[in-house]
């Protein structure tokens, strides 16, 4: 059964207030064609869920998207460095930053794969996130008595990952670093997938890597060459200094208009539908 | 102190390369290249069985090419035997297996409390920082961790830090200036750089400098310096400078 | 820096009263050249962990090696039916039956490799179970205030896999099904590999498939060609009829005996040191 | 009822198939010939997008060549387009998104209670059985648990499990004689076998049998069984009779 649908109906399988899983880690393999539908379709009140973001986040932050952010890390990395808008979101108000270790979003996400509602987390002992968030809080373990921190279960509505290869099933494979992409694909409720190149299924069958994430899990697939640009996409191609550099140029909405038309074409060239973009 | 042809960034990094020992399991993050070529420098010189942990999850990566603008990408997987991504490496410091990870931060005073999350109060922040990625939960479980910082002034290195984003096992701090250590709770002098002086270091930190004796930080060596040319042709060590 | 050692020196790393993990499942990589060389050793009071055990767990309860099995199943499946010598060690109270659901030897291991104490588990909801073992308890949901039932860790001294590829230092590449081998990886204490080929390191830094345990976690590598026979091993053998008929057939101590001994050479043929069985 | 030339073997493994709906994730495990071959047996004729999940993890495999001594060997890798093994069909099952399950058990009573664990005590043992493998966490969270048992006599069938493993979601058991299913908590007669008849049920079940009315199980059709010979050439769904 195919799922490929085109990048607008992807888009608008996020409604307004969805909890929203970002594939990738930091500029590498964000779903960012996805993330400028969204900007583009005036998406409000997302609550963002990734361990480490970057790029994607800052431009929901910019686009007036989002009323949360549950991270790790948000920052472009050193040659780019900070990410304003979210700064600037959160300083403001306008934006709630849930700050989590990295590893305790991975332990909210396990929690919700496993169907349980929190997840114990040996390393989260001595820290003032714990009494200022409350997703954190301190049991006693059953068994040895000793007091353990736990975190709240976090069940993205939606994960949005992009992928490398697809079919129109939605089986897909990544390659390069996985980053937490996987455990993402389980522990959200739908996933839709944006693929640089849409395979055939044999290729999964036949080959000696099967895919990553079964279609089972996948709602929509959406055919997007350079989905990842301006960030990276292993084996594809590398950051597009441009493309970031000018981004973080835009002084206001207007320039933030002007910059995601520019993209719009691109992004929105899967059509959707059986036979789009098969090689 | 005298002023030598050394520089800062090539002392930290070799100061921290030093402090890898041989066999040691270690993991640097994102936003890293400093701690990234340190290990990188170790395992070419004193150390070449310590096992190089990061992001993407190659073990022992043997990069063709590093890239300035990121310590988290795909080169950090070509040639590594296998996979251990950053899950993993988490996995690994809880269950008490890491032995050194490199991290940040944005505050210390000297009874080791990092932040890594606002200045000011968490609620209403003054200004929100990127976040301690690793930091809250490495620190306390990684048998060693090693914070590197390139700026050292007042707002830095403070009595009081605003918000404690975790404490833990913290060995080194390595800045600019100096290098500080742990010791029985308290943060103290170990090494200054030769690029430096004690009363620089007074000046711009924000708690008493406590110390025994004063040393100065060893110097890169010729071979060090050497490895560093070969293994960071794109001088990405300094780009924090 | 080689991890190669014989069959010997490895089995006497596990020292009596150990708890030991074994990979594989039922009829398949079982790593029974190993399990064999532990009864030859005479262990006693080994502690067993598997999520569905077979021969390896009815030859060592045979071999009176064993004083608890902690596994969800326990037999050789329809055709070879039940593991009688299993069975009849927990009837005469000789071995301890821990009960587990398969995931909560799963969850078990994950809250062992997570570094924490304990594990909720969604499913166990209504089981006498809970109330007649110890290592299940239920819990307060901080969160949510529900009832979960929560499994204690499971932290395995030494874990021992059959794999296909490993190379000297440890590195070990699992063709076929992986079971829980990657999980148990990470949850034991020390890991002993036997594998069936001992291949150069460059074949998993230039492959296309990294090595599934890192050596790192690995403290010795034993060259063992027909490690899992008489049970299958993906990719290589399938099982041996007759070894398995045979070995249900033996009546007393004297027959086991007699069985192993047959299986005595092959299974000590991997003399360790570094060039051993290099191809 | 009339004796007919249909063995029961296919008539239960043909009443498993049609259990299975279209699209449904079903999951078998080990010891399971029946329900793997009703699973390959439901995808070839009216649940092709069924999606079969098995311990090995192979997604909708197509083995060349089933076994006879296993249920989770290698082949069901054999032709999958994606890996999601045991581990995973559990964490689904958890997480409310496996349709269907079929599992076994030893003792079942007329409340839904299924005993996998022991005969007597649980300490002390007068029989020790294999375990419930993924029963006990399965039962609870599939959608529809479906169980099935090659023998039906009033050992298996009882008034009283003697010890209960795991209760829940059993939407039907499927017996050589007859089909139950789970009605307001009730164990209560769907059909029975043409091969059987009310009285061989009612004598060899240790609880009232309740019926609302007696309906036949529907025989397997000429495809079903042309296809099963396909499919299951060796004739291992036989196996346990």
């Amino acid at each position: 059964m195919s799922k490929m649908i085109s990048m607008q109906e992807a888009a608008a399988m996020v409604s307004d207030g969805t909890v929203l899983g970002i594939g990738g880690n930091v500029l590498h393999r964000a779903p960012m064609a996805f993330v400028r539908e969204l900007v583009r379709q005036r998406k409000r009140n997302l609550k963002l869920v990734k361990t480490a973001g970057a790029m994607d986040v800052d431009m929901l932050c910019f686009g007036g998207c989002v009323t949360s952010v549950d991270a790790g890390f948000i920052s472009y990395e050193s040659e780019f460095s900070l990410a304003m808008h979210y700064r600037k979101a959160v300083e403001s108000g306008q934006v709630k930053g849930n700050e989590h270790a990295c590893y305790t979003v991975i332990s909210a996400l396990r929690a919700a794969s496993y169907g349980v509602g929190f997840m114990p987390v040996k390393g989260l002992s001595v820290s003032d996130l714990i009494e200022e968030n409350d997703y954190f809080t301190r049991i006693t373990d059953p068994f040895t008595n000793e007091m353990v921190t736990v975190v709240k279960a976090i069940r993205p509505d939606v994960a949005v990952i992009h992928v490398q290869e697809a079919d129109e099933d939605g089986n897909a494979r990544i390659s390069g670093p996985l980053f937490e992409d996987i455990l993402l694909s389980r522990a959200a409720k739908r996933v839709i997938l944006t693929a640089e190149h849409i395979v055939s299924s044999s290729l999964f069958s036949s080959g000696t890597k099967k895919a990553d994430i079964p279609h089972f899990l996948v709602s929509g697939v959406v055919h997007t060459v350079k989905g990842a640009a301006p960030c990276s996409c292993a084996g594809s191609y590398d950051i597009d200094t441009k493309g970031i550099r000018a981004f973080k140029e835009i002084k206001d909405q207007d320039g933030l208009a002007v910059y995601l038309s520019a993209y719009e074409r691109a992004d929105r060239r899967g059509l959707g539908g059986r036979n789009d973009g098969k090689r | 102190m005298m002023e030598k042809d050394n520089r800062i960034c090539d002392i930290m990094v070799c100061a921290m390369a030093r402090m890898i020992q041989d066999g040691d399991k270690v993991f640097h993050g994102v936003s890293s290249h400093m701690p990234m070529i340190a290990v990188l420098l170790a395992k070419e010189l004193h150390a070449p069985h310590a096992v190089h942990l990061n992001i993407p999850g190659g073990v022992d990566p043997s990069p063709r090419k590093l890239k300035k603008y990121t310590s988290a990408g795909s080169e950090l997987l070509e040639g590594a035997k296998s996979s251990f991504p950053l899950m993993e490496v988490f996995d690994l410091s809880m269950r008490g297996g890491l032995d050194m990870a490199f991290l940040s931060g944005v505050q210390f005073d000297n009874r080791g409390n990092v932040n890594a999350s606002v200045i000011g109060s968490y609620q209403k922040p003054k200004v929100r920082l990127p976040g301690g990625a690793g930091s809250a939960v490495l620190i306390p479980t990684a048998k060693r961790a090693v914070i590197w910082r390139t700026k050292h002034d007042k707002r830095t290195f403070v009595n009081q830090v605003d918000f404690i984003t975790t404490k833990g096992n913290v060995d080194r701090i390595v800045t600019p200036l100096c290098i500080f250590k742990m010791e029985n709770g308290k943060l103290v002098l170990d090494t200054i750089h030769e690029t430096s002086t004690l009363k620089e270091v007074e000046d711009n930190t924000g708690f008493p400098v406590k110390y025994s004796r004063i040393a100065v930080t060893p110097s890169p060596t010729k071979t060090e310096l050497s490895v560093l040319k070969r293994i960071d042709p794109g001088d990405f060590r300094n780009i924090e400078f």
